[in-house]
């Protein structure tokens, strides 16, 4: 049974995506690693970065973290603060 | 305290945050907007936040900075935003009792504070403009 | 900026002093007036440093960090004088291009002025005074 | 000849005289080990104190630097800045 998960895009991944949120349709037992799969081949951009790690409910994920319904995620392009 | 505002950082008030009567060294980095960055001249930065995030991982490093050192008060605010040449993106200060933990502990915080918090820097040429380190 | 006072520093001064645009890093450090010592409260200091001596010694230790490290602008100010709980002694302000370097010359300022700059501090307690330091 | 040499006294070395400067009468040939002989025969607390150093005209001395009239001399005992 698929489920909406909207996800939130910050810096670069904005800018590729066209918008600051997207929301993709998947599969319940989907994970971190499929998640990314789909955005990159849908973006194919986002394959140029030097890394690119997905935050769940603002945590960094592992690549075999299952994604709930309700989970708050976010994709994290390489951070430069301060 | 740890913050991210949109306003221009009152030093100042972080400074006097930290300092304390049982502190004898007070530590505090301050990352300004350069004017040029690999020999180009720089117009501003801007910087955004994943914000519930970006405090909770703030919050982590202070935990973490409390641990591994004798920390008596510690501030980590962070500007977004439009940031103009000379302002202050981040200002971080730590009092200890002895001037080289304060030094340890702060350049520890900055150091991974630059790792790990969601925060993103974009600076803006007069000729076009980039999100430093997303690309090789 | 080099500079011994009577007076309380001055901070956000010193901090004003060593900011521009060239630098994207300023490292602060504040050694302040700690309430107690080895277990024993402290309830003032005093500094008196040979002055002529002393400023000779800071504009040196200046020379010589400007020589090592990318240094933009570098401040030393000194309080003499007697100083209560919780005020700055010594304020050490420097500003680089990048950080790494502005928290190792911050770092080398303080410790080398511990070591050559004739200053002498004396710990004022409820019982009885000593000057830190001359004896074993 | 002998002539009159005045030395400025800091810290705890004040307190150990008891007065913020000296001046003794010194041989034409004396260097700066001399004086410090001369200075701890006269006032034996010196030797407790973890160093003593010489500044001549606001610079750290050799022991053997001879002293010339005219000279600014300072007693350095271990500093404590900062």
């Amino acid at each position: 049974m698929a489920h909406p998960l909207t996800i939130a895009l910050f810096g670069i991944t904005r800018d590729i995506v066209g918008a600051s949120s997207l929301t993709l349709s998947i599969e319940k037992s989907t994970d971190v690693d499929s998640l990314l799969d789909q955005l990159r081949a849908q973006y194919p951009r986002l394959t140029e970065l030097n890394s690119l790690l997905v935050a769940v409910n603002s945590e960094y994920a592992e690549g075999n973290q299952l994604l709930k319904k309700g989970d708050e995620i976010a994709l994290i392009p390489p951070v430069s603060g301060g | 305290m740890i913050l991210l505002t949109h306003q221009p950082i009152d030093v100042p008030a972080v400074m006097a945050h930290v300092q304390t009567g049982s502190a004898g060294a007070v530590d505090i980095f301050i990352g300004t907007v350069r004017n040029q960055t690999q020999q180009k001249r720089v117009v501003r930065l801007e910087y955004e936040a994943y914000e519930p995030m970006a405090l909770k991982k703030m919050q982590e490093l202070v935990d973490e900075v409390r641990r591994r050192w004798p920390v008596e008060q510690v501030a980590i605010v962070h500007r977004v935003g439009v940031l103009d040449i000379g302002e202050a993106a981040v200002v971080i200060a730590v009092s200890t009792p002895h001037r080289a933990e304060a030094f340890e502990a702060c350049r520890w915080l900055i150091d991974t504070l630059k790792e790990v918090v969601p925060i993103w820097k974009k600076e803006v040429f007069e000729d076009g403009e980039v999100w430093v380190a997303a690309h090789a």
